[in-house]
């Protein structure tokens, strides 16, 4: 069997993913909502990886791959952290919107 | 790698001792356990191996900085005693912490894989964002701990791009096959372009501007020992970090070929001149200590940047000055933590008087000042002196003049916080004087000052 | 025996002074600042023998930096000023009361620790470090223990602070420079060496110029001291105008001139034109003055552009000049300085308007401060005439205008000096009492008039000990 | 340079291709446009199937799985027990002011165009891509190397999830105040 | 050798330790043992220089002495050393000799005051500066005693310090010293940076031997103008006289010994000492007749309207100072010299008889409140008389020798500035001759208590009187025309042939005998206003018109004030508030504009995640795009 981006083309990839990425990005800088902005980030994070087995087939190497598994576990862990610190300060102020963090400034 | 394991070791332990109902063993173990580390580190000073297929490589460089972060974490470790005191139950979460935040940092240094370092900075990472909202009833610590981990974990995004397109590149993560194909002559895009976006997530974590929004605010809101902590050893560990980066992987070698060099030399110039700047004429307004240091980091990051105008040749002067700011940075920050114990915040004014009160911490802070500010005989100084000695090696003096100068804006704002001790009447009674904290300032100034007669102690370990 | 031994002196005698307690401390520092003076006296009579009193070791490899101290003749006679002034500053302070006193004479024995090291040192970096040394504890000095208003207080000292440590630095990027084109040493042998081209001397000319002239300081560049003078206490005022201004000068014919001596010799003019009119502009200003403290930080400041503009001759007569000037000014300058304190320390006022009437009930203290303006208007017989008279006559062989203008001081000198002393010491009987100078009090200023008075007459010994050190430094300047 | 596909003579595979990476951007989108959380949490589920397929596309089945287990299955269920818990709905959807998402418009075409451009301004890969035919990817080969070479970072990622373990619970732990 | 240098430490020192030994001792001994040790001292002084006289007339040779290297510079070496020649010991001669009179005479005269003590130790300290200046073997060590005795001026100027405008006076006196202390330093600057050498007798072989090339001659006349300018400061000439009428707020003694006899006459020595080179710069020489000149006479025009009694002979002692220079600008520098010695004479009798006068009346100093004190004080009356009419010019009084040596040099050079010369003198009999109307004859004018208290001062006061008075009665004999025993004296010092002795022919004669006409006239005119008319001056508010301008001496203070004095001020004042403030601005300055982009950049620290990522995404983009797409 031929090599898939044979068809596709690993600069097709590479824009999706760049798009992709950008999207998480602009996510990041669109909504003020906590919850949103983490999964904006996981889209940044989906993006990588969907690049990474692209490269992964591109080289037919299996790294890449493997490297989506660590960066599973990170998002993971990070998703973890991220949501315990949400909920706290959800208990102290009511509130997810990122706007409301402006205590701290000058 | 034998270090690595003994943190790691180590930073269970801690965990055990909790289960075991061991307590008050945790801090005086931690501290043996690091020094134990520390000699273990020694033995291994001066080999060049790596271990288990290339993913940790051992050499000069990381075990000296690796020796750099162990001390730094005794002695955070070892002012975590007082701080945490109304957190007994706590405290072996805490010091765990911190030493799994100093093996993601040694992996950092001593990674041979982009994988161990992707690991190693998502483990400080986590870390500090945990340390940082710490604090779960204190808003400005929640508030602090998002906003680190928000722009923290876009950072990582940022990071892994850059990895995946240098993957995409050269095909491997390792840093030898990486290093050498670098150095040929037809290199996809991707591999510049990774290596800028992984050096733009690294200065995120150094503060450099403008990335370094996050550091004044993540800085006053955490807990002031996180507060230490970052400012001290996530901030070394992370230049350190960029710095193997750049210079194992022949990044600069391989712009050359590419005819970006000039440019790269530019961004790092500007990046450092407006870190420096920016850092420091925005401290000079700061009411809070924290904010402040957090504001003169970012300048410092901005020095520290200059080296890598000269990769080949300035890791010992990085290496000594990393270890001189580091240093009075520990011993400012043992001060402050003994000042604003009690206090809701960390403003000058809570520094009135102490010259009177507490002579010897307001020397030792004075000491720690005058260092940063770099003042001779303090190591401060001669890691300017070293730094600047390097650059104009390199041609750039003007960015050492530019540092210069900056260098005379930041005498502004330490001498604000060494008048308001010396030269205020007190506001309040300190009491107590806790062993630890008057000998971790004790000894990391003096470590300091050593640092300072005999620079060459540090200096040629990396020459 | 070795230069070093006077450092380890005062070095040990800061500590010890810090750690036996406020009651004893003051005489501590005495007796510390005196037996650094007999080791000075004792090196000299060394030096005098032929015997070889330098001390170079190696410190740090790479850049090559080393611990190296040079006992010439020049050097010596800047430490002897040092060792004999401190123990007078300090003995002089015998009548305040200090609050933690221990730090405060620690203090100012570290700071001639510093100053002492400043003039000994031959290696560029070790000299830097003593250099920026030494602003520390007058930094703490003048803050504490200073007078006045807190805040204008804080203002000017942090000014003064920041102010000298930015021209300093750019004399240190200079070294770093220097160093590189001297293959990493920074000794000042090869410092001296260093082939420069014109314009690389020019900036790094200037760039020890902007140190010196801040230190010195030389017009414009001196708006920090007339308010430091004010603020600071007199100890701190004495430490600075008798010595530590003398730092900036001795510099500039140690440093600046011999690693850049085209660029001194084309700009020549420019910068003793500087000099010079310093001395005017100081001199003008001094005359309203309505402080004591400021009106001498005016009347420093045209002293030492006079100073200043003779070391910019570039010749023996003006190096010599310059030194023995500023050995005699730092002796004056101290020594009225101590008067404005005594009539403080009666009178609780710096403010000329409210003084006057003080001959008629202290006889003795009005003949000493006479003395003391005299020698500051550079009467013959006084050291200062020897010395001004030598720096006049170095400039005239420039340029004849020069030494006119220069030699404006003359007159203006003692028109600001005579109506100080008209209007702080002559005129109807005070109401307030005034006693006559106390046995303390007395010592110092009579050691000051006697130094001043013998050096007057026979300056010889300074001059014989000076001149071999300049015909070196002038050796090199004028080696290409 | 873009390969425009040529729809007439598209093969399956690059249909498939463009219709996972529409549903991606557009799921991609949608997650953040829409006010209601839920519905972004839903919308990103969505967004992780297609990645999902696109995994599969690239016949990284094992990856695939995992990632639908990892993301849609835990990151996703979080995310939505978060959301359930704290009650939020559009009631909590707070004004976004203009200049924001001006900024956040700017700041997103710059990036998209920078990088493309620079993408496009790059060698174009020439030639066939290489197919040695052996198999890189199958679970067994992917174990190996990951147990293999890669033991130590699998080592080192259980201490980042040892360090999310003790940090989260250290962030919810009450303690008694003051004993 | 060995000899000759003790004799000149006594000389020097002697004064010196009288100073020492008044100072640290004085309030203990007593005022009149302290004003015995000064005068003793002094008197010490005097005899050693007669050893000397004797001497050095008989052998004829001077006598150097070396001590020591002083001040070294790199091409001139300057010894601290005495010269001891026919020059200096005829100064040192009248410096001690009339030091000693009045020195006596002060014992009685500051009697009353409580500082006596200091009062003879500043005198002592002055004679001994005296001495030095006159002995220096070179123009450092001259220095040394020309700004001392400035010094000493300054202390006696100001003895009474508590009343402000004496010390106005004493500061005003040195600091017009001062100005003309600069020209000479410059003018030894030149000297030195020319010849190599300050040393007298060094500068003289050197002159005499070097080859003329416009430059050395260009830097002679230079340094020739600088040094007169030095002696115009010291011996009060135009611009720099308006120091000494108001030094006579001192003492009178002080008047009398330092503004009148000796110090004043120190530029009239340094000139002469001076010869060749003054002989190099003829340009300069008539700079300096002129300026002689023109002083006298406006000198005189001031005396002409003074009521103070001092007052009147500063002016007169200015006037003639003027006439001194006179000689000196026409290269007669004996000719000077023998004025000096006369003057010196009269000059000091005139100030101790006024002295005597304010003794009596307790310190008034006004004329117009005195009048008829010739019957009170007939022996300060007749000693006055004597010196009057030896400063007006009456044959055969030594002042019309030596005054009429110097109109007749004028003569001879240049008949505008003998014409001038000539009013001056005139002028000179008519002011003194007011002077003694006024205060000796008709009724006396003050009050009744001092009318009841008048009475002839005591021997002490009286003996120098009397002393002076035979002195300046006879002391023209020294240098009688056609036979000057002076001149022969002095002939060693000149390079010139030696004022070529005035044939006394007709026009000699003739001269004289207008000079004397002229001198009556005056006497005879201050004789019809003040005697016969019985003129007593206005009191200060109803003087008007030209003598309004006389009387406010032509507002030259003023004019100083408002050319020199009021700038400088201003200046002082513009420098202090603004220049000062200004630069102190600007340096905090940089501050300010630091502190205030701190405070702009605060509020971009704003807290707003959103806007941090947007400057962090713009930041990379900049990044990205300058390093990979700005090719």
């Amino acid at each position: 069997m031929g090599n898939i981006l044979n068809q596709i083309g690993i600069e097709n990839y590479i824009f999706l993913c760049v798009v992709l990425f950008c999207i998480g990005i602009f996510g990041v800088l669109y909504r003020r909502n906590a919850i949103i902005v983490f999964m904006s980030i996981e889209i940044m994070l989906n993006a990588v990886n969907l690049l990474f087995v692209a490269f992964s087939t591109y080289h037919q190497d299996a790294q890449g791959q493997v490297f989506v598994f660590f960066s599973m576990a990170v998002a993971a862990a990070e998703v973890a952290v991220g949501l315990a610190i949400l909920v706290s300060i959800f208990r102290n102020l009511g509130s997810i919107s990122i706007d409301n963090l402006k205590n701290l400034k000058g | 790698m034998n270090t690595l394991i003994a943190i790691t070791g180590l930073g269970i332990f801690c965990l055990l001792f909790e289960i075991l109902n061991f307590r008050k063993g945790i801090i005086p173990f931690t501290i043996l356990g690091l020094l134990g580390v520390l000699a273990l580190n020694f033995c291994e000073f001066g080999s060049t191996e790596s271990y288990y297929n290339n993913m940790i490589m051992v050499s000069r460089f990381s075990t000296t900085f690796s020796s750099l972060f162990i001390v730094l974490t005794i002695f955070l470790v070892a002012l975590s005693h007082n701080f945490y005191e109304n957190h007994p139950t706590k405290i072996s979460d805490f010091v765990a912490i911190k030493i799994f935040l100093l093996a993601g940092g040694v992996a950092m240094v001593s990674f041979g894989n982009l994988a161990m370092f992707f690991l190693g900075i998502e483990i400080l990472s986590i870390a500090l964002y945990v340390l940082a909202a710490s604090e779960r009833l204190n808003l400005k610590s929640n508030e602090a701990g998002m906003k680190y981990f928000l722009m923290g974990s876009f950072a990582s995004g940022i990071i892994l791009f850059g990895i995946c397109l240098i993957y995409g590149a050269m095909g491997s993560f390792d840093v030898v096959e990486i290093s050498t194909y670098s150095l040929s002559a037809e290199l996809p895009v991707w591999f510049p372009i990774g290596m800028v976006l992984v050096t733009i997530g690294m200065l995120f974590k150094i503060a450099a501007v403008p990335f370094h929004f996050w550091a004044p605010d993540v800085y006053e809101g955490s807990p002031a020992l996180t507060t230490a902590l970052m400012s001290t050893l996530a901030k070394v560990v992370a230049i350190a970090t960029l710095f193997k980066l750049i210079s194992s992987l022949n990044f600069i070698p391989s712009l050359e070929n590419q005819d970006h060099l000039s440019t790269f030399e530019n961004i790092i110039i500007f990046i450092s001149i407006a870190s420096m700047t920016v850092g420091n004429i925005m401290a000079l307004r700061q009411a809070n200590v924290k904010r402040m240091l957090a504001f003169s980091g970012i300048s410092h990051a901005g020095f520290m940047l200059m080296t890598f105008l000269t990769v080949a040749t300035s890791a010992g002067v990085l290496l000594y000055y990393t270890a001189a700011y580091a240093l009075a940075g520990i011993a400012a920050f043992s001060v402050i933590l003994y000042v604003c114990k009690n206090q809701h915040n960390e403003d000058i004014t809570n520094f009135h008087g102490l010259g009177k009160t507490n002579p010897l911490l307001a020397a030792i802070l004075t000491a720690s000042l005058l260092s940063m500010a770099g003042i001779p005989i303090f190591s401060g100084f001669f890691a300017k002196l070293f730094l600047f000695n390097q650059t104009i090696q390199a041609g750039h003096i003007a960015v050492v003049i530019v540092a210069v100068i900056n260098s005379i804006i930041s005498v502004g704002y330490y001498f604000k916080l060494i008048l308001a001790m010396y030269s205020k009447e007190p506001n309040q009674e300190r009491t107590g004087k806790p062993f630890l904290i008057y000998a971790v300032a004790m000894i990391s100034i003096a470590l300091n000052i050593i640092l300072g007669l005999f620079p060459s102690l540090v200096l040629d370990l990396l020459n | 025996m070795n230069v070093s031994t006077i450092l380890i002196i005062l070095l040990i005698g800061a500590f010890a002074t810090y750690f036996s307690g406020d009651k004893l401390a003051p005489k501590v520092a005495l007796l510390f600042s005196l037996a650094a003076l007999g080791c000075s006296i004792v090196l000299l009579a060394n030096y005098n023998a032929g015997e070889n009193i330098s001390v170079i070791n190696a410190w740090i490899t790479q850049p090559k930096i080393s611990f190296a101290l040079n006992g010439d003749g020049l050097g010596l006679a800047m430490v002897l000023l040092t060792a004999a002034l401190n123990p007078v500053i300090i003995f002089s302070s015998f009548g305040n009361e200090y609050k933690n006193a221990k730090g405060f004479y620690a203090l100012i024995l570290f700071m001639a620790f510093a100053m002492t090291g400043t003039f000994l040192a031959a290696d560029g970096l070790l000299y830097y470090i003593f250099w920026e040394l030494a602003l520390i504890p007058i930094y703490f000095i003048a803050l504490i223990w200073g007078n006045g208003d807190l805040e204008e207080r804080k203002k000017a000292v942090v000014k003064f602070f920041i102010y000298t440590l930015a021209g300093s630095l750019f004399m240190l990027v200079a070294f770093i420079y220097l160093s590189q084109k001297a293959n990493g040493s920074f000794l000042i042998e090869d410092l001296y060496k260093v082939e420069l081209s014109a314009c690389e001397q020019l900036w790094i000319f200037l760039a020890f110029f902007l140190a010196y002239a801040i230190k010195i300081p030389i017009i414009p560049f001196h708006t920090w001291q007339a308010n430091v003078y004010q603020k600071a206490p007199t100890v701190g005022t004495m430490l600075l105008s008798g010595i530590m201004l003398k730092m900036g000068l001795y510099s500039v014919i140690r440093w600046q001139l011999p690693i850049a001596p085209l660029a001194a010799k084309e700009y020549m003019n420019i910068f003793i034109a500087l000099g010079i009119s310093g001395v005017i502009y100081g001199s003008i200003v001094a005359l309203r003055q309505k402080d004591v403290k400021k009106l001498l930080a005016y009347s420093s400041l045209a002293h030492v552009g006079l100073i200043a503009a003779a070391s910019y001759t570039l010749t023996l007569d003006g190096l010599r000049g310059a030194v023995l000037q500023m050995i005699a000014h730092g002796f004056v300058v101290v020594g009225l300085f101590y008067a404005a304190e005594i009539i403080f320390r009666r009178y609780e006022t710096r403010n000329i308007s409210e003084m006057g009437g003080i001959r008629s009930q202290s006889p003795k203290f009005a003949s000493m401060f006479l003395i003391l303006v005299l020698a500051s208007v550079a009467l013959p017989g006084t050291f200062n005439f020897v010395g001004e008279f030598t720096v006049l006559y170095s400039l005239s062989q420039i340029n004849i205008w020069f030494a006119v203008l220069g030699g404006s001081t003359i007159i203006l000198g003692a028109y600001y000096m005579l109506k100080m002393f008209q209007n702080v010491m002559l005129g109807e009987t005070n109401p307030k009492t005034f006693a006559d100078v106390s046995v303390n009090e007395g010592i110092s200023l009579v050691v000051i008039i006697g130094v001043l008075l013998f050096f007057g007459f026979y300056p010889k010994p300074i001059t014989d000990l000076i001149t071999p050190s300049l015909e070196t430094i002038l050796n090199v300047i004028n080696k290409n | 340079m873009i390969h425009i596909p040529d729809f007439a003579h598209a093969t399956t595979v690059q249909v498939l291709f463009c219709f996972l990476a529409f549903i991606t951007v557009i799921t991609a989108f949608l997650t953040i446009f829409s006010r209601n959380p839920i519905h972004s949490a839903i919308y990103l589920v969505i967004c992780f199937f297609s990645i999902a397929g696109h995994y599969l596309l690239l016949n990284a089945q094992f990856l695939a799985i995992v990632h639908i287990i990892v993301y849609s299955g835990a990151i996703m269920i979080l995310f939505l027990f978060t959301i359930m818990l704290m009650n939020l709905n559009e009631r909590h959807q707070v004004h976004r002011p203009r200049i924001t998402r001006l900024g956040a418009i700017v700041s997103f075409c710059l990036i998209v165009i920078v990088l493309i451009t620079i993408f496009i301004n790059s060698k174009p890969i020439v030639g066939d891509y290489d197919s040695t035919g052996e198999d890189f990817q199958s679970i067994k080969v992917l174990g190996k190397i990951l147990l293999n070479e890669y033991m130590v970072p699998f080592e080192f990622a259980s201490i980042l999830l040892l360090v999310a373990m003790i940090g989260t619970v250290l962030l919810s732990k009450k303690e008694k105040l003051n004993k | 050798m060995e000899m000759d240098t003790n004799l000149a430490l006594v000389l020097v020192l002697t004064p010196f330790l009288g100073f020492l030994i008044n100072v640290f001792l004085g309030k203990s001994l007593g005022k009149t043992v302290s004003g015995i040790i000064g005068t003793v001292a002094v008197a010490i002084s005097f005899i050693v220089t007669l050893v000397l006289f004797n001497q050095i007339s008989s052998t004829g040779k001077a006598i150097q002495v070396t001590l020591f290297e002083w001040i070294q510079i790199s091409n001139l070496k300057i010894d601290l050393g005495f010269l001891l020649d026919q020059l200096s010991v005829l100064w040192l001669l009248f410096v001690t000799g009339i030091g000693s009179l009045i020195h006596l005479y002060s014992i009685s005269y500051m009697h009353d005051d409580e500082n006596m003590h200091k009062f003879f130790s500043y005198l002592n300290l002055f004679v001994f500066f005296m001495i030095t200046l006159v002995i220096g073997s070179n123009l450092l060590v001259l220095f040394i005693g020309w700004e001392g005795v400035g010094l000493c001026s300054y202390l006696l100027i100001g003895f009474w310090h508590k009343n402000q405008d004496y010390n106005d006076a004493a500061k005003k006196a040195f600091i017009m010293n001062r100005i003309g202390d600069l020209g000479l330093l410059i003018g030894m600057f030149i000297l030195g940076y020319t010849f190599k050498t300050l040393d007298y007798s060094e500068l003289k072989q050197t002159i005499l031997t070097i080859h003329y090339e416009p430059q050395i001659v260009w830097n002679i006349s230079i340094a020739a103008l600088c040094l007169f300018i030095g002696a115009c400061g010291k011996s009060a000439q135009i611009p720099l006289y308006t120091w000494l009428p108001d030094a006579m707020a001192g003492p009178t003694p002080v008047s009398a010994l330092i503004h009148a006899a000796t110090m004043v006459t120190a530029g009239i020595f340094m000139v002469t000492r001076l010869n060749f080179v003054f002989d190099l710069a003829t340009d300069v020489q008539t700079v300096i007749a002129i300026i002689g000149a023109i002083t006298s006479l406006v000198a005189a025009t001031i005396g002409l309207v003074q009521t103070d009694i001092k007052k009147v002979l500063a002016y007169s002692t200015v006037s003639q100072l003027g006439l001194m220079f006179l000689a000196l600008g026409f290269g007669a520098y004996e000719v000077a010299v023998f004025h000096v010695i006369t003057h010196a004479f009269f000059k000091a009798c005139l100030f101790l008889g006024s002295g005597s006068v304010i003794h009596g009346l307790h310190g008034e100093q006004d004329m117009r409140k005195m009048g008829g004190l010739r019957k009170a004080m007939p022996i300060t009356f007749w000693t006055m008389m004597i010196s009057s009419l030896a400063i007006s010019g009456v044959p055969f009084f030594s002042g019309f020798f030596s005054k009429d040596e110097i109109l007749m040099t004028a003569f001879h050079h240049s008949i505008p500035l003998y014409v001038i010369g000539s009013i001056a003198s005139i002028m000179t009999a008519f002011y003194m001759f007011r002077l003694m109307f006024l205060t000796f004859f008709k009724e006396f004018r003050g009050t009744e208590e001092q009318k009841h208290h008048l009475h002839e001062s005591g021997s002490l006061i009286t003996i120098p009187l009397i002393i002076l008075a035979i002195l300046a009665a006879f002391g023209g004999l020294i240098s009688l025309p056609g036979h000057s025993w002076l001149n022969e004296y002095l002939a060693p010092l000149f390079t010139k042939v030696a004022g070529e002795e005035h044939h006394l022919g007709a026009t000699e004669y003739s001269l004289m005998g207008v000079a004397v006409l002229g001198g009556l006239l005056g006497i005879l005119i201050a004789y019809i206003k003040y005697f016969k008319q019985d003129n007593v001056p206005e009191s200060d508010e109803n003087i008007t018109g030209l003598s309004k301008v006389l009387y406010n001496k032509y507002y030259v203070d003023e004019a100083y004030d408002a050319l020199f004095v009021a700038p400088v001020n201003f200046l002082s004042k513009f420098f202090r508030d603004y220049i000062e403030t200004g630069l102190s601005a600007l340096v905090f300055g940089f501050g300010k504009v630091a502190n205030e982009i701190a405070i702009q950049g605060k509020r971009l620290q704003s807290g707003s995640i959103g806007l941090y990522l947007f400057v962090f995404v713009l930041g990379m983009c900049a990044i990205i795009s300058y390093i990979f797409l700005a090719q």
